[in-house]
C-alpha cells in the first residue's frame, strides 16, 4: 500500500521529455522510421501499433458491408442487389469482423502494446513468434479475402455442412485464410500467457496484475484452447468440399450436427476471446476515471478466469432446435447459466467502484457507461436465449443477431473504443479533441440503440436472419434499423476522422494526461524502446488513489495538454 | 395484460396454448431484463452525480467489498437466472416429446419449399393444414441442406435435416392462417421459403382430408372415365379448367401427377423457374403459360421437342383462365395415388 | 544489461537471467504440446461419436488393417521415444555428440515408420479402401460406415504422419546443433523442447493405435 | 514464483534418468504387447474398447510423467497438460452424449439404432439453381 521510493518505482523517470511532455527517443523513432524497421521490428508496440492500424481498416471494411446490407434491408423486395450478393455481402460482413477485426482487435492491438509495459517487462516473451503472427494475420487475410473477392462465399461465417460442402461459392479459401488466422490468434495467446507467467517485474505477484493483463491471460487461455479444434473443424469442411471426403457428409453416414458441435466447441468460447479483452479495458477505464480502487479486485480477477473455463461449458446452446438431444439441451442450458453469473459479478463490481470515487465524464467515461448497458441488456437477453423454450422462438431470428450485436458491438466496439480514447495520448503522445470525442461518443451510442433495439422486436416477431427480402409486415421496424445504423457509422467516421488529425496535428498529451494511477502511466509518451530503463519495482496493485505516490508524479508536472 | 404486453413486444399471434405458457415466461423474463439494465445504469447515474470529480488530484479511499456483497452479486442473479431454466426446461421438454396420440404429418424441407405429407392421405406443397384442438406431430427432413421450419405463432422451430428425421409437436387452438419461414440459412431462396399453416375446426379438416382422399380417387380413375359422365360444379374455375384440360386433350402431354411425359408436368408449374431452350430462364407466370398455349414454340422448355399445337383460335379467353387457375391449383396441394412420402412411418417409436 | 555478471550468449536481451528464459521456453512449449492435442482432438471426438454409431462397421474396418504394422509402429515410436529421452540426458551431462547419434536413431525410426505407413497406404489403394467418395471396398458391405471409417483413418494417420515429419526434422536440425557443440551444461533447452515434440507425436500414437488397429 | 520454478526446473534435468528411462520403456512394450493380446481376448461390447483406452492411458501417462518430465516439473506446465485433457474429455463426452441420447430418428440413418434411410438426394455439387 505504501509507495514505493521514487526512483526504485518508476526507472523511467530517467527519460528525459521536453517541456511539453513528449518523449523525442520514443519507440516510434527508435530505432530508425523507415518502413524496414517496421516490417521487420520485433518491437511489441509497434506490432501492437500495426495490428491496430490492420483490425481498423479491417473495422472500416466490415462495416461498410454492414451498411450494404442495411441499405439493401431498406425495402421488403429486391433494392440495390441480387439475393447471391446480398448473401456474400452477410458472409463477408459476419468473417471480416469475426475473424480480421473482433478477436484481434483487442488483444493483439492493445494487449501487445500494453501487457508487457503494465508487466514491466521490456518486452513480450517470444519477440520474434510475436512477429510471426502478425504476418500469419496479413496471410490469413489476404487468403481470405482473395477468396472473398474472387468467387465469394455465401455460406454465412458459420459454414453450416452441407450446405458449405455444396454451394458453388468458393469456401475453401475463406475456410483456409480463417484457420491461418486461427495461428496467429493461437501464437499470440501462447505469448501473452509465457510473458505474464515468466516476465513479471520484481514486486508484481498475482493479486497485484492489472485486471487488464487479467482479462486478456483468459482471453489467451480461451485461444489456445479452443482455435485447435475449429481449426481442424475447418479444414474438414475444406476437404469435404474439395475433394468430398470429409466427415459430415450426409449422403456417407455423416452427421452435420457433428460439425455444429466441433464448430461451436470454438465458436462460443471465441465470444468470449471478443468480449472479455474489452472487460479487461473497462476495468481499467473505470479505475482511472473514478480514481478508486476496483471493487473486488479478485472477483473480477477470478471472474475472468470463471468466465474462460464455464464458457467451454456451454456451445450447445446453439443447437437446441438442431436436432441436439434433450439431455444434452439441458445440461448446456442450465451451465449456461452459471457463465452469465461471471458477467454479472463484474457488472456489480465496475457499478460499485464508482462508490465514493472521484467521477470525470471524459469520452472513455462515456464509452464505460455505454458498454455497461449494452452489456447488461445483450448479456442478459443471452441468458434468456439459453431459456430453452424462449430459444426455441428466438433462434435464428433477428433476436439474436440484435442480441449479438448488443455483446459485439455494444460491448466489444465500445470496449474497443474506450481503449482509444484511453490510450491514444499513451501510444501517440498525442491528445485527441474531448468535444468531438463525446459528441462522437452520443452519437454512437444512440445510432446504435437505434439500430439493435428495432431488430429485437423484428426477431420477436419473428423475423428469420439472413433474409435477403421480407413480408411488408417488417418493413417500419427495418427501416428505423437503417436509419439508426445510418447514425452509427456516421459517429464512427468522427471518430476516425478526429483520431487521424489528432495523430498528425493534436496537442502532447504528456506522460499522464488523465493522471491515471495505471502500471502504463509511468512510463513516458510515447513510451521508449525498451518501456523501462531498468524494471521497475512494484509494491502495491494498480489503481490506488489514497496517498502520494511518486511513481505517479503530482498533475503539475504534466498539466494540460499544450499545443506545440 | 397478455395482449397488452404482446403487443408491446411485437410478438405474434398465439396459436396454441403452449405459445401462451411461453410467451408468459417471455414477459417475465424481458421484464427483470429491463429492470437489470435500468437499474446498473441509474446506479451509474447516480454515483456519477453523487461522486463527481472536484479536483484533477483527488484522493479516494480503499475500498475493500465485504463478502456479503460479493456473496449478493454471485446469488441473486445465479438464482434469477436458474428460475429462468427451471421454467424455461420443462417447457423444452414438453415441446420436445409428442404425445402418444398424435397425429403424424411428414415434413420435407427442400430448397426452396415445404411438403406436407399425411400418412395415407394426401401431400401438399408449402401450405400445412392441421386440425384445431388436436396434436400434430411433425417428422421433418431435408432433401438437400439444412433447413428450419419455424412457425413463428406456434412458438415452434425444429430444423430439418438431410437424410434423417427430427421432431416437434404442436396443438393449435384458434382456427386461422399463419406464417411458416425457412429460419436456417439455405441460400439464394432461402427468404422465400415461405409456408402457410392453415389450421381448420376439426371437423372441416375431416371433411377436407376425405375430400382430398376421394378426388385422388378420381384422379386415378380419371383415364378410364369419360369427361361426359362427370357431373361438374358450375363457377368454380379450377373444376373448369380441369374439365377443359380433359376435353382438349391437354392431358395426353402434360401429366397432373409429377411424372415427366412428352411436354412438362402441370404439377408445380406455376412460379416455377424454367430453364429454356436458348438457355434463359423464366418464371411461369399467367403470362408465360397463357403464351405458352397460344404460341407454344416461342418459349420452349430445355429438354422438350416443339411437338405442341398453338391452342390460338381453340380457346376462349375464359377457358384460358381456367386452365391456368386450374395449373396454379396444382401448386399447393399435389393430388397423387399411392401412399405418402415416410417409409415405415408407424414403426417410428415415440419417446 | 546493467547486470554485474557478463551475459551468457544465449541469453535474449529481453530476459532478465537464463533461467527465466528457459522457464518461458518450456512453459511456451508445453502451451504449444496443449494445442497440438486439441488439434487431435476434433479428430478424436469424429471418431467416438461415428465408433459409436457404426460399431459394428469401425470393428470390422480395423479388422482389415494390418495388426502387426500397427504393432511394429507402435514399439519402433516407443523405442525412439527412449532414445529421444535418453539423448537429452546426454546433452545435461554436455555430451553433444551422443546427443546427435541417439537422435539419429530416433530420426531412423520414423523413417522405418513411415515406410510401414507408405506401405500399408499402397495396400489400401488398391483395396479401395479409400475416404469419403473415393471409397469402393466392398467387404463391409453397403452401409455407409465404412467410408468415413477411411476418412477418419486417413486424417489421423495422415495428420499424425505429418507430425512425424516435422518431428523428425525437429531432431536433425537440433542433433546436428548438438554435435556442433551448441549446447552447454546451462544451456539445452532446445534439446528439451525438440524431444518433447517427439514425445508427443509418441503419445498420440499410443492412442491412435488401440482405437484404429484394436477397436 | 517464477524464478525458484524455473531453478528447480533445470536442476532437476541435471540428475541422470538413464535408469528411470530403461524401465520406462520396458512398461511401455509390456503394455504394448498386453493391449494387443487383450484385444485378442473376446469380450462383451463396450469392454474391449475401454480395456485398450485404459491400458494407452496408463502407456500415455508414463511417457507424459517420465519421458516428458511432467514428473518433475512443478505448477504451470502440469495445470497447462491436464487442462487441454479435461477439454478433450468434454469435447468428446458431450458429443457423445448427444448422440447416445438423441431422438433416434435424428442420428443417420443406417447407424446403431437408427431406422433404415429416409429418402435423401445429395444436393449436385455447385447446384444452386431453383429446382422448383
Amino acid at each position: 500500500m505504501n509507495p514505493s521510493p521514487a526512483g526504485e518505482a518508476s526507472g523511467s523517470m530517467h527519460f528525459v521529455t521536453d517541456q511539453n511532455g513528449y518523449f523525442a527517443d520514443n519507440y516510434l523513432v527508435k530505432p530508425a522510421t523507415g518502413l524496414r524497421s517496421w516490417l521487420y521490428t520485433l518491437d511489441h508496440k509497434r506490432i501492437g501499433v500495426m495490428y491496430l492500424v490492420g483490425v481498423s481498416i479491417a473495422f472500416a471494411l466490415g462495416g461498410f458491408f454492414a451498411m450494404l446490407i442495411r441499405l439493401e434491408l431498406l425495402t421488403p423486395g429486391p433494392t440495390v442487389m441480387d439475393a447471391m450478393t446480398y448473401n456474400r455481402v452477410f458472409t463477408l460482413h459476419g468473417v471480416v469482423m469475426i475473424f480480421l477485426f473482433m478477436i484481434p482487435a483487442i488483444p493483439s492491438g492493445f494487449g501487445n502494446f500494453f501487457l508487457p509495459i503494465m508487466l514491466g517487462a521490456k518486452d513480450v516473451a517470444f519477440p520474434r513468434l510475436n512477429l510471426l503472427s502478425w504476418y500469419l494475420y496479413l496471410l490469413g487475410a489476404a487468403i481470405a479475402i482473395y477468396g472473398m473477392v474472387y468467387g465469394g462465399t455465401d455460406t454465412g461465417w458459420t459454414f453450416y455442412t452441407p450446405y458449405s460442402t455444396t454451394t458453388a461459392t468458393k469456401v475453401v479459401p475463406v475456410l483456409l485464410g480463417a484457420f491461418v488466422i486461427g495461428f496467429s490468434s493461437i501464437l499470440t495467446g501462447l505469448n501473452f500467457i509465457v510473458t505474464t507467467h515468466t516476465m513479471r517485474a520484481p514486486g508484481l505477484t498475482w493479486g497485484r496484475l492489472p485486471l487488464f493483463i487479467w482479462g486478456i491471460y483468459a482471453t489467451s487461455v480461451i485461444q489456445i484452447l479452443a482455435t485447435p479444434v475449429v481449426g481442424m473443424t475447418l479444414l474438414l469442411v475444406a476437404v469435404e468440399n474439395a475433394f468430398g471426403w470429409g466427415i459430415f457428409d450426409p449422403a456417407r453416414g455423416g452427421d452435420p450436427v457433428l460439425f455444429q458441435h466441433f464448430f461451436w466447441f470454438y465458436s462460443h468460447p471465441a465470444v468470449y476471446i471478443m468480449i472479455l479483452p474489452a472487460m479487461a479495458v473497462i476495468s481499467e477505464v473505470v479505475c482511472a476515471f473514478s480514481r478508486k480502487n476496483i471493487f473486488g479486485y479478485k472477483a473480477v480477477a477470478y471472474s475472468s478466469l470463471g468466465i474462460a473455463f464455464v464458457g467451454f461449458f456451454t456451445w450447445g446452446h446453439h443447437l437446441f432446435v438442431s436436432g441436439q438431444s434433450v439431455v444434452d439441451g439441458g445440461i448446456f442450458g442450465v451451465l449456461t447459466m452459471f457463465v452469465g453469473i461471471f458477467t454479472a459479478i463484474k457488472v456489480f463490481n465496475w457499478t460499485a467502484t464508482l462508490y465514493k470515487g472521484s467521477v470525470a465524464f471524459t469520452t472513455p467515461f462515456a464509452y464505460f457507461v455505454g458498454f455497461l448497458f449494452f452489456l447488461v441488456f445483450g448479456g442478459m437477453t443471452g441468458v434468456a436465449l439459453a431459456t430453452l423454450s424462449l430459444d426455441v422462438h428466438w433462434h435464428d431470428t433477428y433476436f439474436v443477431v440484435a442480441h449479438f450485436h448488443f455483446i459485439m458491438v455494444g460491448a466489444t466496439v465500445m470496449g474497443f473504443l474506450a481503449a482509444l480514447h484511453y490510450w491514444l495520448p499513451k501510444i501517440t503522445g498525442r491528445m485527441y479533441s474531448e468535444g468531438w470525442g463525446l459528441v462522437a461518443a452520443v452519437m454512437i451510442v444512440l445510432g446504435f440503440n437505434f439500430t439493435f433495439i428495432p431488430q429485437f422486436l423484428l426477431g420477436n416477431m419473428g423475423m428469420p436472419r439472413r433474409y435477403y427480402s421480407y413480408p411488408e409486415k417488417f418493413w417500419a421496424l427495418n427501416v428505423a434499423s437503417t436509419a439508426g445504423a445510418s447514425v452509427l457509422a456516421l459517429g464512427l467516421v468522427i471518430v476516425l476522422v478526429y483520431t487521424l488529425v489528432a495523430i498528425r496535428w493534436g496537442p502532447i498529451a504528456g506522460r499522464n494526461p488523465w493522471n491515471s494511477r495505471g502500471f502504463e502511466w509511468m512510463t513516458p509518451s510515447p513510451p521508449p524502446v525498451e518501456n523501462f530503463e531498468k524494471p521497475p519495482v512494484f509494491t502495491h496493485g494498480p489503481h490506488e488513489y489514497t496517498d502520494e505516490d511518486p511513481a505517479f508524479p503530482a498533475p503539475h508536472l504534466a498539466p494540460e495538454p499544450k499545443h506545440v | 395484460m397478455n395482449e397488452l404486453l404482446r403487443r408491446l413486444l411485437f410478438l405474434p399471434e398465439q396459436a396454441s396454448e403452449y405459445a401462451r405458457q411461453v410467451d408468459a415466461l417471455h414477459y417475465f423474463v424481458i421484464v427483470t431484463t429491463m429492470v437489470a439494465a435500468a437499474g446498473v445504469f441509474l446506479a451509474v447515474v447516480y454515483f456519477f452525480v453523487r461522486y463527481r470529480r472536484r479536483g484533477i488530484d483527488d484522493r479516494t479511499p480503499f475500498v475493500h467489498p465485504g463478502f456479503i456483497h460479493e456473496a449478493l452479486f454471485v446469488v441473486v442473479p445465479l438464482a434469477l437466472f436458474l428460475l429462468w431454466f427451471a421454467i424455461g426446461f420443462p417447457q423444452f421438454v414438453r415441446l420436445s416429446l409428442p404425445p402418444a396420440d398424435a397425429m403424424d404429418v411428414y415434413v420435407q424441407g427442400k430448397k426452396w419449399m415445404w411438403k406436407f405429407a399425411y400418412p395415407g392421405g394426401p401431400s401438399s406443397i408449402d401450405t400445412l393444414r392441421v386440425p384445431a384442438n388436436r396434436p400434430v406431430r411433425l417428422l421433418i427432413t431435408s432433401r438437400d441442406v439444412i433447413h428450419s421450419l419455424y412457425v413463428p405463432a406456434l412458438r415452434l422451430k425444429m430444423d430439418a435435416l438431410p437424410g434423417r428425421y427430427t421432431q416437434s409437436w404442436f396443438e393449435a387452438d384458434r382456427p386461422g392462417r399463419y406464417e411458416i419461414f425457412c429460419a436456417e440459412y439455405c441460400g439464394t431462396g432461402h427468404s422465400a421459403m415461405l409456408g402457410e399453416l392453415v389450421v381448420m375446426p376439426e371437423a372441416e379438416f375431416d371433411r377436407w382430408v376425405a375430400e382430398q382422399r376421394r378426388s385422388e380417387l378420381v384422379a386415378s380413375a380419371q383415364d378410364a372415365a369419360t369427361p361426359a359422365d362427370r357431373v361438374l360444379p358450375a363457377g368454380n374455375l379450377v373444376e373448369q379448367g380441369r374439365r377443359v384440360a380433359s376435353e382438349q386433350g391437354c392431358m395426353k402431354c402434360h401429366s397432373v401427377d409429377g411424372s415427366r411425359h412428352i411436354g412438362p408436368t402441370w404439377v408445380d408449374l406455376y412460379q416455377r423457374r424454367e430453364k429454356l431452350k436458348d438457355g434463359t430462364t423464366v418464371v411461369a407466370d399467367e403470362a408465360y403459360l397463357t403464351k405458352s398455349m397460344m404460341d407454344p414454340a416461342a418459349q420452349l422448355v430445355d429438354g422438350y421437342q416443339n411437338v405442341m399445337p398453338t391452342y390460338q383460335g381453340k380457346l376462349t379467353p375464359p377457358e384460358v383462365a381456367a386452365l391456368v387457375e386450374y395449373i396454379k391449383s396444382l401448386r399447393t396441394q399435389v393430388v397423387r395415388s399411392g401412399p405418402s412420402e415416410g417409409p415405415a412411418y408407424e414403426s417410428i417409436p415415440r419417446r | 544489461m546493467s547486470d554485474a555478471t557478463v551475459a551468457p550468449p544465449q541469453l535474449a536481451h529481453h530476459f532478465e537471467s537464463l533461467e527465466k528464459q528457459q522457464h518461458a521456453a518450456r512453459l511456451g512449449m508445453w502451451l504449444f504440446l496443449a494445442t497440438e492435442v486439441l488439434l487431435f482432438t476434433a479428430l478424436f471426438a469424429g471418431y467416438g461419436v461415428y465408433r459409436y454409431l457404426y460399431s459394428d462397421t469401425f470393428q470390422q474396418a480395423s479388422r482389415h488393417l494390418h495388426t502387426w504394422i500397427g504393432l511394429t509402429n507402435t514399439l519402433i515410436l516407443i523405442v525412439s521415444s527412449f532414445t529421444v529421452a535418453a539423448g537429452l540426458d546426454q546433452a545435461a551431462k554436455g555430451k553433444g555428440r551422443s546427443t546427435f547419434l541417439l537422435f539419429m536413431f530416433s530420426v531412423l525410426c520414423g523413417v522405418v515408420f513411415m515406410c510401414f505407413k507408405a506401405y500399408e497406404y499402397t495396400h489400401h489403394f488398391h483395396e479401395g479402401m479409400l475416404p469419403g467418395r473415393y471409397y469402393t471396398f466392398e467387404a463391409l458391405g453397403s452401409g455407409p460406415g465404412g467410408a468415413i471409417f477411411f476418412s477418419l483413418y486417413y486424417l489421423i494417420t495422415g495428420l499424425h504422419a505429418f507430425h512425424v515429419m516435422l518431428g523428425m526434422t525437429v531432431l536433425t536440425v537440433i542433433g546436428l546443433r548438438a554435435r556442433a557443440g551448441r549446447y552447454t551444461t546451462e544451456y539445452f533447452v532446445p534439446v528439451e523442447l525438440a524431444g518433447l515434440y517427439w514425445h508427443l507425436v509418441d503419445l498420440i500414437w499410443i492412442f491412435v493405435f488401440p482405437l484404429i488397429y484394436l477397436a | 514464483m517464477a524464478v525458484s520454478e524455473s531453478h528447480a526446473e533445470s536442476e532437476k534435468l541435471h540428475h541422470s534418468h538413464l535408469g528411470r528411462y530403461v524401465a520406462v520403456l520396458a512398461a511401455l512394450v509390456v503394455l504394448t504387447v498386453t493391449t494387443y493380446l487383450a484385444a485378442k481376448v473376446h469380450l462383451p461390447a463396450p469392454w474391449n474398447v475401454l480395456v485398450a483406452l485404459a491400458i494407452a492411458t496408463a502407456k500415455g501417462s508414463l511417457v507424459a510423467l517420465f519421458f516428458m518430465h511432467l514428473w518433475d516439473q512443478e505448477g504451470a506446465n502440469r495445470l497447462v497438460f491436464l487442462t487441454s485433457l479435461v477439454f478433450v474429455a468434454l469435447l468428446v463426452g458431450l458429443t457423445l452424449a448427444d448422440n447416445a441420447t438423441r431422438f433416434p430418428l435424428a442420428n443417420p440413418p443406417g447407424s446403431t439404432g437408427a431406422l433404415p434411410a429416409p429418402e435423401y438426394v445429395p444436393p449436385p455439387q455447385g447446384g444452386a439453381t431453383y429446382q422448383r
